[in-house]
């Protein structure tokens, strides 16, 4: 296997998706991490919800992770994703690609963190002092 | 034909709980089932997306539904 | 400051890097992590020695961050490079990016790993059973 | 003038040795001390690129070099 995805209810570890993608063929490796942050569009958030159709949050990541290997391939791809409450700074995803040269890794990291927002379904409310909102839900 | 379909996100709080029993034709489809929530939850309408997923797969509209398939709602996603 | 430029002698952690460009306004993290591969051109290589001209590696590298922190505002960056003797697998290089939306910390981290392999005065010379060979030193 | 060079890499063995000591004229340049090496060590040629840093900054080949400066040779680098 060159692909591991994960939905996890406990915190996120870089160094295990480091770990999963390093091999000694791999000559770059390329992370994302994704973090919940204090603030958007002004407004203070003080915590994020997450929530996932558990199934096909899996399969759609597996899809992206498949769709890596393919199109770079000998590529090695960790995806994991956090659910449940966050707090801020808390990690929500780390994406980690490890490929023999750099260019590839950059752009199977950044194709996957964009698919994953466009095709996953996961879904974040932010909570803030005076109410709460579902993120993108609408216009 | 009656289904269960299941909701989440702001999907969930539009139909007021987790999952909604419908009755519709037999020859049920994908776009007609979406056109059946947007009559009944107008809420939908006002959202930046809305599809359905059939056994885990996002179905496209003209996809049948059959009695025993897992039906859910998807409104926008915000994974990340 | 935003900005932490090492070059080590021990070996490099991933964490450390992480955990400088993380802060509650950056919500997206690009790590770029380059280690020594196995082969290259087809020849198996034993290890790699890297040397540096260590005042200059080090006013190079800082350049770059600092490019970084002004090309994108608010920026956070670390760039760890080890010198001396390297196994295969062992991390030559760490480049992380901190910023508070994802596109930027891809940009700057490419940015970052591109210009270090064309300014910072550092080499390393390939050791292979039969002979060793000075890395991008000949046509 | 006697001037120090530096080298690392490649060209450290192909001076034979991390130090050199050349005379150059009084008003040698940054140029003209890259022309005095490639004729006294040919090998320098061959390389892919070859640049002469000033106290510890990448200099051009106008630059003039004065007594008390820090001149490194720099073959082609290969960080990362």
């Amino acid at each position: 296997m060159t692909i591991d995805i994960q939905l996890l209810t406990t915190p996120l570890d870089t160094n295990v998706c480091q770990q999963w993608v390093e091999a000694p063929d791999k000559g770059g490796l390329v992370l994302f991490v994704g973090t919940v942050r204090n603030h958007t569009q002004g407004k203070e958030v003080l915590r994020l919800d997450f929530e996932a159709y558990e199934p096909m949050a899996i399969s759609e990541m597996r899809k992206i992770a498949m769709t890596i290997t393919e199109r770079w391939p000998e590529s090695r791809v960790a995806i994991h994703h956090r659910v449940g409450q966050l707090a801020i700074g808390d990690i929500a995803v780390i994406i980690a690609v490890g490929t023999a040269h750099r260019a590839a890794a950059f752009a199977a990291c950044q194709y996957a963190i964009d698919t994953l927002k466009q095709t996953v379904p996961i879904w974040k409310k932010e909570i803030f002092a005076d109410g709460e909102v579902w993120v993108a839900a609408h216009p | 034909m009656e289904i269960k379909v299941l909701a989440f996100g702001i999907a969930r709080d539009i139909l007021g709980g987790p999952e909604l029993k419908i009755s519709g034709p037999e020859n049920l489809t994908v776009g007609r089932l979406l056109e059946l929530l947007k009559e009944r939850y107008p809420a939908f309408v006002d959202l930046t997306s809305l599809a359905i997923a059939v056994n885990a797969e996002y179905a496209n509209e003209n996809q049948p539904i059959s009695a025993g398939d897992e039906i859910v709602i998807i409104p926008p996603v915000a994974g990340g």
